[in-house]
């Protein structure tokens, strides 16, 4: 499913940056990311807790609050009648308005992503209503979109802690295409439940593409998940993209050190009964208030050479391959 | 002791427990008399002159004199309540929070009972049977009802920490109930148990003053309140000795202030919700 | 599935089943209701029978002397002693005292200050006054504080929120009857715009017309300004750090990406959820409002039950003193199981889960 | 019976009014020769509050665990220590398990102190830093240092640390790894790993990771509700599951391979459970998720027995 003609994106962040302000430093959590997603497309954004996958999902809502602050960059989506707005920059009443209408988020599956004391239809005809929909409307909407995923009209009826996990998460990915937005940010939206219900989940995230063509960036710690629906992959470590490929490419040959040790390291019985042991990554996470100058891999890298903790790598694509590009001084 | 809180609302405390442990030597140094709190000195609400800067109160004595030695007293009342209300409070919360199960629900209904029912009325009824209202008595008897709150928040802390996983490590490392107590628990209790003695004491003095102005207590005991509630129903506000009231009345205010100052600041500095990490993000 | 349980049971036992988690929530709070107010009762039972100085020997000679008798002293006590019941066994009194709670309901006998009057009718005489004031105080304070609240734990990064939090926490700690002190003597006394010391112009006798509720409800902003003052505060700073804290929750983040109005986060989703435990704590409060409003009242000089209790306490007439002790514990647990009664109204947790 | 641990017929009912069965009728044994057992299963199967019971932190209310055939409620003061120095855990969360107001090094010189383990100052400083160094920490990174300023991985391996200085016999890792990154997941399953060939140390590894599990090898039990389904080795219970709820669970684990997804979507009632959860229990508890569903699934619970296809392999269903 690699989109081999180049498309123009319906979502593209250019060079954005964020910070968090503290008292005496500035912490730099993400750090002039480029990334585009194309319609029909699911990409997935991987990396470790902490590399700044999560402040990138809310940033490129336009939602970041202080102590944080956006400190440059776009995000540019293209909407349903083909103008392009920058999330960033428009103004406050158009802004909500092309949340959930163009751009729609859906939060990890937890119970505490809704509002314990408002019942399932309040939380979804609300928004409805809210982005122009009577209110008749919004409830036929709201039915509509459980009907998608495959719930019972019965749940609208219902409070949060009514529900299991996997309804919650359900009732979120019900809301979030309720208005067919072109793209779709899910972050971690499987990550508190079992794997049973995660493999629904996800498999209820490729229909929903299959059905309405939607552009997804899933933000996920777990290869295993991207592996599974994920077209294209981009690698986080320390609030800058440091891979972007195909997820054939990038699994099949991962280029920069840190996305083939998160490859190695994903346990599992191949490796063991040969009797060999997988490589754990060594030396500690990032902070993200003090970053190595240089490469901010390189303290963990065991390729690091002398270029690696003075300059900062930028993309290239080492294959001549289409898609595939790293950022990294050995290419 | 980097928050500015706890370090301004501590040395202003200690100024005033300064002033209040001096008053008496200030109060004789003041005065010509052997004794400054002597009896018909002056005429009962003598109005305000050099010699006697707030008036005279109704015994004719100095009042502030009456107010010099006053801040002890009233200091002294919120200490002994503060005292005993947080040693109950602490007894029958932390039995409550440790223990669980049917203890906890009994416990917890006599606490909410006690929190619920109006204390100021049953306080009237008791005081004006007691013989002797002195400092102890006195004392003793306004922390009986200042301990419920104290339980509350013990009881809640001790349930929240007794839940946590370190207490498990802890019986893992075969370590017994009363060590588990002592090492693992106590230590995060103290700025609350600190907490507590503050708020009792700000309680009892609260309340002590109230009774005085609800007119049961005596001049045995002349604390700030007793000198404010016989100034006020002397009118003194409309008499021209109003710093018999608003001196008291200050005082107190300024000890709550600081005590509240400590209690946030200490908040501030122990509670783990309100403190960033190394990797916060 | 073919089995007899089928899951989704629609049947009128599986719809009641819902709803027991509230059956359960609604019986446990008014069982302990009676209980509170039983053990109240009987702690003020005990109280006036055992307390040092015993109380009701003392309000026989009280009685005695209010009838000026001297010769016949002895019979006079004899006669009040039956009269009062206080012949009798313990258990016997006790019994006969809950009774007369019960089936009275709250017969408290005469007062002896005012005999033959009965208590229950001196209490009657000055209740409208405490429960005027005591009761719209409460509210007031209650509605604004929680109001307040709200809108300074949203606007919770602006200067001028972190001001008036500093400003509503000095009035928190000050004692009310500080506070009280000082408005009278600055509004009342230094600049005369408001009236105070009494509760109606004195000219004027009690009615139901224009001019008598006018002057009493001008006598009333002071007291009831001071009370709201003071209370409020402290419903504001709940309010707030409760609003903070709701802030900071995943739904609301949620809500903010759904692209809701701020009017219906800071309506529908802030404010609803953090008024849960600002309700819950209007029960614990009521109690505490009581004793303030009793000092209120003396400073304000309101016959009010405070003016009433003061009065009893300095002249040892202690029927009265127990029929206001209780009197006061049965109207603060009686608004504090209404408080919690309508919580379910709030918060759906408590009404039903399938859990 | 030469057993390290041997559990009959555990039970745990919480709750008075409405009660939930977490644990129902588990029964296994680990050997005393070193090796890893696996106790996988969903949240809400009973696992956690297994390794409670083990660990004595919990009484059950059916069933007992023996421990070197002696009951581990034995009142017996120089039993319990000896049966603390030799059966440890390792908790989820990395970091309420540290008390924040002490700083890490408590951690570790609590146990020399109450286990006796050193003679002198000198001696148990060096202990310290040789099991620092151990699962790969510094100790000048750690010592000295209060909880909040490390990280999550940091203070995990602290814990390894600190059963590597106790070094019991047995080690009950509850979700352990649940809450370490990615990367720092291995790191932590290869100390496992060589706790038990260096220094002949078992464990009884508990989650609801089953590629952990996979990687980690030795036996494996799964549970569903509280009851176990299949047992076995590890390696024959994941290549060839037997109960379906096994089935169901092993072909759900994402594989790391963007060639091997999964082709089926899954049918719904195999994926959540429905809002009325059901009190009958005597049946077989997977029955209205399962596809191979058949009467007497509904109607009597399914026995844990031998499966036909090999000895060492033990399933509870109807089918076999």
């Amino acid at each position: 499913m690699t989109q081999d003609t180049p498309q123009e994106a319906v979502l593209a962040i250019r060079s954005l940056s964020v910070v968090y302000v503290g008292r005496r430093s500035a912490a730099q959590a993400v750090t002039e990311v480029d990334l585009e997603v194309q319609n029909n497309e699911i990409l997935g954004l991987v990396g470790e807790s902490g590399c700044g996958k999560t402040t990138l999902a809310v940033a490129m809502l336009g939602l970041i609050e202080p102590p944080g602050k956006v400190i440059g960059g776009a995000v540019q989506i293209r909407t349903h009648d083909h103008s392009t707005q920058d999330i960033l920059k428009v103004k406050p009443s158009l802004h909500r308005q092309l949340l959930w209408k163009e751009i729609a988020y859906i939060p990890q599956g937890s119970m505490s992503a809704l509002n314990p004391v408002k019942r399932v239809r309040e939380q979804l005809t609300d928004t409805l209503i809210e982005h122009g929909l009577k209110k008749n409307e919004a409830l036929e909407r709201a039915r509509w979109a459980l009907q998608v995923v495959s719930l019972d009209a019965a749940i609208l009826e219902r409070y949060p802690h009514e529900l299991s996990g996997g309804m919650v998460q359900r009732v979120a990915i019900a809301g979030a295409i309720s208005m067919q937005p072109p793209v779709l940010v899910a972050d971690e939206p499987t990550t508190a439940l079992d794997v049973v219900t995660q493999r629904s989940i996800l498999q209820e995230l490729v229909s929903i593409r299959e059905k309405f063509g939607s552009a997804i960036l899933l933000i996920s710690h777990d290869m295993g998940v991207m592996a599974q629906i994920a077209d294209r992959i981009a690698v986080m470590y320390a609030g800058r993209i440091v891979e972007i490929g195909s997820i054939h490419q990038v699994f099949a040959s991962p280029l920069h050190p840190y996305t083939k040790k998160l490859i190695n390291a994903i346990p599992n019985a191949r490796g063991r009964e040969s009797g060999e042991r997988l490589i754990g990554l060594g030396g500690e996470s990032p902070n993200i208030w003090r970053h190595p100058p240089g490469c901010r891999f390189h303290p963990r890298c065991e390729f690091a050479i002398e270029r690696c903790s003075q300059q900062a790598p930028v993309f290239t694509s080492p294959n001549g391959s289409s898609g595939q590009r790293v950022a990294c001084h050995l290419y | 002791m980097r928050n500015p809180k706890l370090l301004i609302g501590g040395l202003l405390f200690l100024g005033l427990l300064i002033f209040a442990l001096a008053g008496p030597t200030i109060a004789k140094s003041r005065t010509k008399l052997k004794d400054p709190l002597q009896i018909s000195a002056y005429t009962p609400y003598q109005a305000v002159s050099d010699e006697i800067p707030i008036g005279s109160d109704q015994l004719g004595r100095d009042a502030m004199a009456v107010f010099l030695y006053g801040m002890r007293l009233s200091l002294g009342v919120g200490f002994v309540a503060g005292i005993v209300g947080t040693l109950l409070g602490v007894l029958v919360g932390f039995v409550a929070g440790f223990v669980g199960g049917n203890t906890d629900t009994i416990l917890r209904v006599l606490t909410d009972m006690f929190l619920v029912v109006p204390t100021l009325p049953l306080l009237m009824v008791l005081s004006i049977s007691v013989d002797k209202w002195d400092l102890l008595t006195i004392g003793l008897l306004l922390g009986l009802f200042s301990w419920p709150f104290v339980a509350r928040t013990v009881r809640a802390q001790v349930f929240s920490l007794s839940q946590r996983p370190f207490v498990d490590l802890a019986r893992l490392n075969n370590e017994n109930s009363l060590e588990i107590i002592v090492q693992e628990l106590i230590p995060g209790l103290l700025p609350y148990i600190f907490l507590s003695v503050s708020g009792a004491a700000v309680g009892a003095m609260l309340a002590e003053a109230g009774l005085q102005i609800l007119g049961i207590g005596s001049g045995n005991l002349a604390t700030l309140g007793y000198l404010m509630a016989k100034a006020m129903g002397a009118g003194a506000l409309g008499g021209g000795f109003a710093g018999q009231v608003l001196l008291p009345a200050g005082y107190l205010t300024l000890t709550f202030l600081c005590l509240n100052l400590i209690n946030m600041g200490l908040d501030e500095q122990f509670n783990p919700r309100l403190q960033t990490t190394a990797h916060g993000e | 599935m073919k089995n007899e349980e089928k899951p989704e049971e629609k049947s009128f036992r599986s719809r009641l089943q819902r709803y027991r988690p509230l059956a359960r929530y609604l019986g446990n709070r008014f069982g302990v209701y009676l209980f509170t107010l039983w053990a109240s009762l009987s702690l003020a039972f005990i109280l006036f029978r055992f307390m040092p100085g015993n109380p009701m020997a003392m309000s026989v000679t009280q009685l005695q002397s209010n009838a000026g008798l001297i010769v016949g002293a002895d019979k006079a006590a004899e006669y009040y002693r039956e009269k009062m019941g206080l012949n009798e066994p313990l258990h016997i009194q006790y019994l006969k005292f809950l009774k007369n709670m019960i089936f009275g309901p709250f017969d408290f006998g005469h007062s002896f200050v005012k005999y033959p009057t009965p208590v229950n009718e001196v209490i009657g005489r000055y209740l409208p006054w405490t429960l005027g004031l005591f009761t719209t105080s409460v509210i007031l304070a209650w509605i604004l504080g929680t109001a307040i609240g709200a809108l300074l734990g949203w606007m919770r990064r602006s200067r001028f929120a972190s001001w008036a939090i500093v400003l509503t926490t000095l009035i928190n700690i000050t004692p009310i009857y500080v506070l009280a002190v000082f408005l009278l003597l600055g509004l009342s006394y230094k600049l005369g715009w408001l009236p105070s010391g009494r509760p109606y112009d004195a000219q004027m006798m009690p009615s139901w017309k224009w001019p008598f509720i006018k002057s009493v409800l001008i006598h009333a902003i002071l007291p009831v300004g001071t009370m709201v003052l003071v209370w409020s505060s402290g419903w504001i700073l709940g309010m707030r750090s409760l609003m903070v804290s709701v802030l900071g929750e995943d739904y609301l983040a949620y809500a903010r990406a759904k692209g809701l109005s701020p009017l219906t986060i800071l309506k529908e989703y802030a404010f609803r959820n953090a008024l849960l435990p600002q309700v819950a704590g209007l029960a614990i409060v009521l109690g505490m409002s009581l004793n303030g409003a009793y000092i209120i009242e003396i400073i304000f000089r309101i016959p009010g039950l405070g003016t009433l209790f003061a009065n009893a306490a300095a002249l040892r007439d202690f029927n009265t003193m127990m029929g206001l002790l209780v009197f006061s514990a049965f109207t603060v647990l009686t608004g504090s199981l209404i408080v919690d009664l309508a919580m379910p109204l709030f918060d759906p947790r408590i009404r039903r889960s399938d859990a | 019976m030469a057993d390290l641990l041997t559990v009959t017929s555990l039970g745990q009912i919480f709750g008075t009014m409405t009660t939930v069965q977490a644990v129902d009728d588990v029964s296994f044994t680990m050997p005393k020769e070193p090796s890893i057992f696996n106790l996988v299963g969903e949240s809400g199967s009973g696992k956690t509050t297994i390794a409670r019971i083990i660990l004595g932190l919990q009484k059950p209310t059916a069933g007992h665990v023996l421990y070197n055939n002696t009951d581990i409620g034995s009142k017996d003061k120089q039993w319990q220590t000896l049966f603390h120095r030799e059966v440890q855990a390792v908790f989820q969360n990395p970091y309420s398990v540290y008390n924040p107001v002490y700083k890490v090094d408590r951690v570790l010189q609590t146990p020399i102190r109450k286990f006796k383990l050193s003679r002198s100052q000198q001696e148990s400083r060096e202990m310290i830093e040789s099991s620092l160094r151990a699962v790969d920490l510094r100790p000048g990174d750690v010592l000295g240092k209060y909880p909040h300023q490390l990280s999550g991985g940091q203070r995990q391996r602290v814990m390894l640390a600190r059963i590597h200085l106790i070094q019991p016999r047995l080690i009950i890792a509850d979700e352990a790894v649940s809450m370490v990154d990615a990367a720092g997941r291995v790191t932590f399953l290869n100390v496992l790993l060589d706790f038990r060939e260096r220094l002949n140390i078992s464990t009884l590894y508990i989650t609801h990771d089953l590629s952990t599990a996979q990687y980690l090898g030795g036996n494996i039990i799964v549970l569903y509700k509280g009851r176990i389904v299949e047992a076995g080795l590890t390696r024959e219970v994941t290549k060839n599951p037997l109960h379906p709820y096994a089935r169901l669970l092993i072909q759900s684990i994402p594989a790391p391979d963007p060639n091997k997804r999964w082709a089926e979507k899954l049918p719904l009632n195999m994926a959540e459970m429905s809002l009325v959860q059901s009190t009958n229990r005597a049946r077989c508890l997977f029955a209205e998720r399962c596809p191979n569903v058949m009467d007497a699934c509904w109607q009597t619970r399914p026995e844990l027995r031998k499966a036909p296809t090999d000895n060492t392999h033990e399933v509870a269903c109807h089918l076999y």
